[in-house]
């Protein structure tokens, strides 16, 4: 029977983890030992010997009480900066991450890579590699947990929130929803297999994946009919999509938005709620036909596009007014769209 | 406290007719485009008509000093629960995630 | 007068067998209350939260949504609430000098007014039933196509004025309660501890609805127009 | 046993019987003992609860009960421990009973109102209860939306109904205490020569009054949507679970202190009484209560580093929770310091003592680990969390509450209890507790997730470790219910002051009579001032 006391140490983040809190365990062991001695000391040596006892009473002493705040609290702002500035690198995912998207839900966690592989409660993924998920809950807030990787993250419904690690040993680890969502909380557990690149390679080549998720993207994008106001060329009655994740966008509102994978998201769902400057809020929801994993596809897609020649003015920020906007929004009923995915429970 | 002070019905006429007029205005300004001015605009003659009314009607001015502690504690922590969870809510977009 | 009422409600009157003076007994009461009133600012602090974070998020729809209220109506309801929080401190100040007919006078005029409010409110959350006003399956909002956020105001709408609306309620009951202890001769110049604690329980429902008009009202009245 | 029913003078509890004597009563000590009633009540329930969880994660599988029993177990669980258990605990029978003795006084300022929030405790429970006969509750205490307002379909509405009666019940209680402590001190009881019991528990008053409030309407914001879906909460709206949570932790964290504070309080009585020494630094501990409960309203973000808080917030929560750090371990220096040079006494409370200082120690350094950015994500929502906030609730609270109970049992009941079996339960309960909750400080760094009905085999040794101590601890908690009960009719008349303690609580008849001081006293010495009860002087039978 296995009794380990320590996790492995299975990315680049858990050794830093594991160096925080054996500071922080000297520290709490230091002071335990400190009180316990001091409180067993005396309790012996000033035992109460007969009834009527009195000892002298001695009422503090100030310069006691200052040292023995201010000691603790020059420690626990060494532990402050120290878990903050760990913090921060846990959550800044590095630029050249590969990108891996999740959709939770209950009780399984939906995973979809780039190249188009779907996993259910498993992830498959090169060791040494940064690997960034973007993540989103069809329901109540999950939560994805790797104890060897020492990091986590609540999923929740309505938005994206991403969570990265960059694997070090080839192996099998547990992965943990931490967040209880319901009957079967404990049963939303699955496997990440690290696995060296030449196999993960392999791996990707043996699925039989269907196009990878900018394709599904694209063609979910034409299923849709997106593409019939958002025209590569700019002439449509929707903004021209190509070029634009990453900028700072005009709204028609007066303010601005980043072009991110939440604005993407939200834009399908609830179009009128940030339009883009110079449109006008004619784009109908697609909130009950798009499918999270759908939407996935459709923000992977929209990230792809590159701008085609002289379609976006170079260095431009924002997204070219439209020539003129006429006709009204002639779209018909569209057949729900995404693949749904078969569901073990 | 236990010295009782009585004000005079003037002075509580003079109030009510104050909290009249700043509610005219509160109004009537709102119909003014002041752009960013406009909520602490509001916020301002919203607190001024709970002055008004806390140190007259409820005559805070008249109280001791534990009372006046027990109002402006109540305040600070309201003011503790929105600061606090503003810092979260203002703040969430802050950070670039690369590759976003 | 002051032994008949002794008589009738020897409790009421008499000094509590806990306190060692009169003063100290009104000193807890009204410190009491005041104690009370600030757990009150943090049950509608919740609700003020949720406000702040939704208006910050959303402030287009909450504008939009905040010009289908009746602005006027709602400045007249809060004239109607501050004139009788005008006769809510007359009456505490006709206790104070002992003149029972003016207290009753004085909290009767309260009462009306107060109703009055709860009545126009009522008039108002009925218009909204027939606009589609209420949150749920139903709910549409003309001119603002993004309805959940719309919702969200409406939500808070709803909430607010409605727990203020029950708190009126339950002053209400206050006010009537106080008439007829009135009546009944247990108060005196000495002794009106009660109508002071109603007293600022009134004024303090008043302070919410002075923030609730234009948080709920005039967020964007100079807008673009409908 | 003849002679004493012969002499025995008039008190509170023998001044008038009968069932409506008692429901009816204002007197603030018979109130107490109906709160001490209920919870012990209350305790048992979620006692119950707790053993079959243990029970069930005995095996890695899900062989004792279904996955559905098993959330709602440990959703009544936390329910009930916490809001029927362990805030109204020392406050509501301790503080009810001795804050207005230990200040001199006759009753709390508003008696009528004390047993009023009685019975909405009970109500409150009723609600509770109803809920769990009727099916249970699966949502975890902390009500999480969206899955509480649109996904569990258990009994959700009245349990929150309870909690929402219980927490006007708690109001209610922080209201009374904190005007009775300002208003009704006797003569020459001024602020620095009140114990540190009443310090403790103004200053718990202090975050009742201001938190209550927020979960109140936490969750009536809950209800709303639940019920007549006008949603607040709800991510299609486009709102924000994360914001009910800010709302659930602006009332929870705090309510943490609620719970431990009073336990504080008591251990510096017990320290102060069991080695005859007033408190070292009194002062300093004395506002350390204070500033705890101000410091505790500053911090609760830090329930919520991976929940989708900005990264921003994230950081400010995680400093701002380090001060807390001040005030605790001043606290516990200053108690530490109380035994030097003292004339230490092994009686039973002063054990309970020295295991609250050793338990809240570690569950007080943990709390560093919790509170520290880069470690509570991969510790938070683990058994690492699960193990730290019973050591401070269990290993804290609770044994302060039974330190307390054996210390005041004389003063309530006018009997002793037996102290050869007393030493074995407190020894049986330290040893119990630590061996339940030690290795789950193990188990929550290795990865093990809370609220897992099934979990993988590897975690098993260390729940089993987990499980053997919790068995141990249940006989340790049922051994003095028993001993308690048989010292009412059995024990040992007890004396005014069995302890020669100088509070104004032990200067009175045991059991006290209804007014609880024949002479209204008048305080001339400061607190722990031990030179008039100890000693040639002072001969008590």
């Amino acid at each position: 029977m296995q009794f380990p006391l320590m996790p492995v140490q299975a990315s680049t983040i858990s050794g830093e983890v594991d160096h925080l809190l054996y500071f922080l365990l000297a520290v709490a062991v230091f002071f335990i030992v400190v009180i316990f001695a001091a409180i067993f000391y005396f309790a012996i040596r000033y035992r109460r010997r007969s009834d009527a006892e009195l000892p002298e009473p001695v009422h503090g002493s100030v310069p006691l009480e200052i040292l023995w705040s201010v000691i603790p609290f020059g420690l626990t702002m060494v532990m402050f900066t120290w878990g903050a500035s760990l913090y921060f690198r846990m959550n800044r995912p590095p630029d050249n991450a590969v990108q891996i998207y999740a959709v939770g839900k209950q009780w399984m966690w939906k995973l979809q890579h780039m190249e188009g592989q779907r996993e259910i409660n498993e992830l498959h993924v090169p060791v040494g590699r940064p690997i960034k998920l973007t993540m989103t809950s069809e329901d109540v807030i999950h939560s994805f947990y790797v104890p060897a990787f020492r990091v986590k993250q609540d999923v929740l419904p309505g938005r994206y929130s991403t969570i990265w690690f960059q694997p070090t040993k080839p192996g099998k680890y547990h992965l943990f929803c931490a967040e209880y969502c319901g009957t079967k909380h404990s049963g939303m557990t699955g496997w990440i297999y690290v696995m060296e690149p030449q196999e993960y390679q392999a791996w990707l080549g043996g699925g039989a994946a269907a196009g990878s998720l900018a394709d599904n993207g694209q063609k979910l994008f034409q299923d849709l009919a997106c593409a019939n106001c958002h025209k590569l060329d700019g002439t449509g009655r929707g903004p021209n999509l190509a070029g634009q994740f990453g900028r700072t966008i005009q709204l028609s509102s007066g303010g601005t938005v980043a072009f991110n994978e939440d604005y993407i998201r939200e834009s399908v769902l609830q179009p009128a709620a940030k339009v883009v400057s110079g449109y006008q809020a004619i784009m109908p929801t697609f909130q009950g036909l798009v499918t999270e994993e759908g939407l996935v596809q459709l923000v992977e897609y929209i990230k792809s596009l590159t701008p085609a020649s002289g379609s976006t003015p170079p260095g431009g920020s924002g997204v070219t007014p439209p020539p003129d906007k006429q006709a009204p929004n002639q779209r018909q009923t569209q057949p729900s769209v995404g693949t749904s995915t078969p569901g073990n429970r | 406290m236990s010295a009782q002070h009585i004000d005079s019905v003037k002075t509580y006429a003079w109030v009510w007719i104050a909290l009249l007029i700043l509610t005219g205005v509160t109004t009537g300004v709102a119909y003014i485009d002041l752009g960013p001015f406009s909520l602490p605009v509001a916020l301002a003659i919203a607190v001024g008509k709970m002055l008004l009314v806390a140190l007259f009607f409820m005559h805070v001015r008249h109280s001791n000093s534990l009372t006046k502690l027990v109002v402006l504690g109540g305040l600070m922590w309201l003011g503790i629960l929105l600061l606090l969870s503003m810092a979260d809510f203002v703040t969430r977009g802050w950070i670039r995630i690369p590759g976003k | 007068m002051a032994s008949e009422a002794h008589a009738i409600h020897g409790e009421t009157l008499a000094l509590r067998e806990q306190f060692d003076t009169a003063a100290q007994q009104k000193d807890a009461s009204s410190l009491g209350m005041w104690i009370f009133l600030v757990t009150e600012i943090m049950f509608f602090g919740g609700m003020f939260l949720a406000y702040t974070a939704y208006r910050s998020w959303y402030p287009d729809v909450f504008g939009a949504a905040s010009r289908t209220l009746n602005a006027t109506i709602g400045a007249l309801n809060t004239a109607v609430l501050l004139c009788s929080s005008f006769t809510m401190v007359l009456a505490v100040r006709a206790g104070q000098l002992g003149r029972r007919k003016a207290v009753i006078v004085f909290l009767a005029l309260t009462l009306i007014l107060g109703l009055v409010f709860l009545g126009v409110k009522a008039f108002e959350w009925n218009e909204k039933f027939q606009e589609h006003h209420i949150p749920g399956p139903a709910f549409h909002l003309e001119g603002t196509p993004f309805q959940g956020h719309a919702q969200l105001f409406f939500s808070l709408y709803f909430a607010m004025t409605g727990l203020h609306a029950l708190h009126m309620i339950i002053g209400a009951g206050l006010l009537i309660y106080l008439i007829v202890q009135t009546k009944r001769g247990i108060f005196s110049a000495e002794y009106y501890t009660p109508i002071d604690m109603v007293g600022l329980y009134w004024h303090f429902v008043d302070v919410i609805w002075i923030y609730l008009f234009p948080l709920l009202y005039l967020i964007d009245r100079h807008g673009p127009k409908a | 046993m003849i002679t004493a029913v012969a002499e025995e003078k008039e008190h509170y509890l023998n001044a008038s019987y009968g069932l409506k004597s008692w429901l009816l009563t204002k007197d603030h000590k018979r109130i107490g003992l109906l709160y001490l009633a209920t919870i012990t009540f209350f305790f048992f329930i979620g006692g119950a609860f707790a053993t079959l969880i243990r029970l069930e994660l005995l095996t890695p599988q899900g062989d004792l009960v279904s996955a559905e029993t098993y959330n709602k177990l440990f959703t009544m669980h936390g329910v009930v421990m916490v809001f029927f258990f362990l805030i109204p605990s020392i406050p509501a029978v301790m503080g009810n009973f001795f804050l207005p003795m230990m200040i001199g006084a006759r009753d709390l300022a508003f008696p009528r109102l004390n047993l009023l929030s009685w019975y909405l405790l009970v109500i409150g429970g009723l609600f509770a209860i109803f809920a769990m006969v009727a099916g249970g509750v699966d949502t975890g205490w902390t009500f999480y939306t969206p899955y509480s307002t649109t996904y569990s379909n258990t009994w959700v509405i009245a349990t929150a109904l309870g909690i929402f009666v219980a927490g006007f019940s708690s109001i209610l209680t922080g209201l009374n205490f904190i005007v009775t402590v300002h208003r009704m001190r006797a003569p020459g009881m001024t602020w620095f020569r009140m114990p540190l019991f009443v310090w403790a528990n103004y200053a718990t008053a202090i975050i009742q009054v201001l938190g209550t409030p927020v979960l109140a309407v936490t969750i009536m914001l809950l209800f709303c949507e639940r019920v007549f879906h006008i949603g607040l909460f709800d991510p299609a709206l486009g709102g924000d679970p994360v914001l009910f949570q800010h709302l659930f932790w602006f009332y929870s964290h705090p309510a943490v202190y609620i719970m431990v504070l009073p336990g504080m309080g008591v251990i510096s009585e017990l320290i102060a009484v069991f080695s005859r020494k007033a408190v070292f630094g009194y002062a300093f501990v004395a506002f350390s209560s204070v500033a705890i409960a101000v410091l505790g309203f500053l911090v609760w973000g830090h329930h919520l580093f991976v929940s989708g808080q900005s990264l921003y917030a994230g950081m400010v929560f995680s400093f701002l929770s380090y001060f807390v750090a001040i005030p605790s371990a001043i606290k516990v220096f200053n108690w530490t310091a109380t035994l030097y040079k003292g004339s230490i006494s092994y009686a039973t409370p002063m054990l309970y003592a020295f295991g609250f200082i050793g338990l809240f120690t570690i569950g007080g350094l943990t709390g560093l680990f919790v509170a520290c950015l880069g470690i509570d994500v991969h510790v938070t929502d683990t058994y690492f969390v699960v193990a730290h906030f019973h050591y401070i609730m269990v290993g804290g609270t609770l044994m302060a509450y039974l330190g307390g109970l054996h210390y005041w049992w004389p003063k309530m009941t006018g009997r002793m209890y037996p102290e050869g079996w007393a030493k074995i339960s407190a020894l049986v309960i330290f040893l119990g507790f630590n061996l339940t909750f030690f290795p789950q400080f193990i188990l929550g760094y290795l990865g093990m997730p809370r609220r897992y009905h099934v979990y993988p085999d590897e975690f098993q040794v260390l729940h089993v470790l987990s499980t053997a101590g919790a068995s141990v601890l249940a006989v340790g908690y049922l051994m003095p219910m028993v001993y308690f009960i048989w010292s009412l009719k059995y024990g040992k008349v007890a004396s005014a002051n069995p302890w020669k303690a100088p509070g104004l609580e032990w200067q009175t008849a045991s059991p006290p009579p209804v007014h609880n001081f024949d002479v209204m006293p008048v305080v001339r010495n400061e607190a722990y001032d031990f030179s008039t009860t100890v000693g040639e002087a002072v001969e008590v039978g």
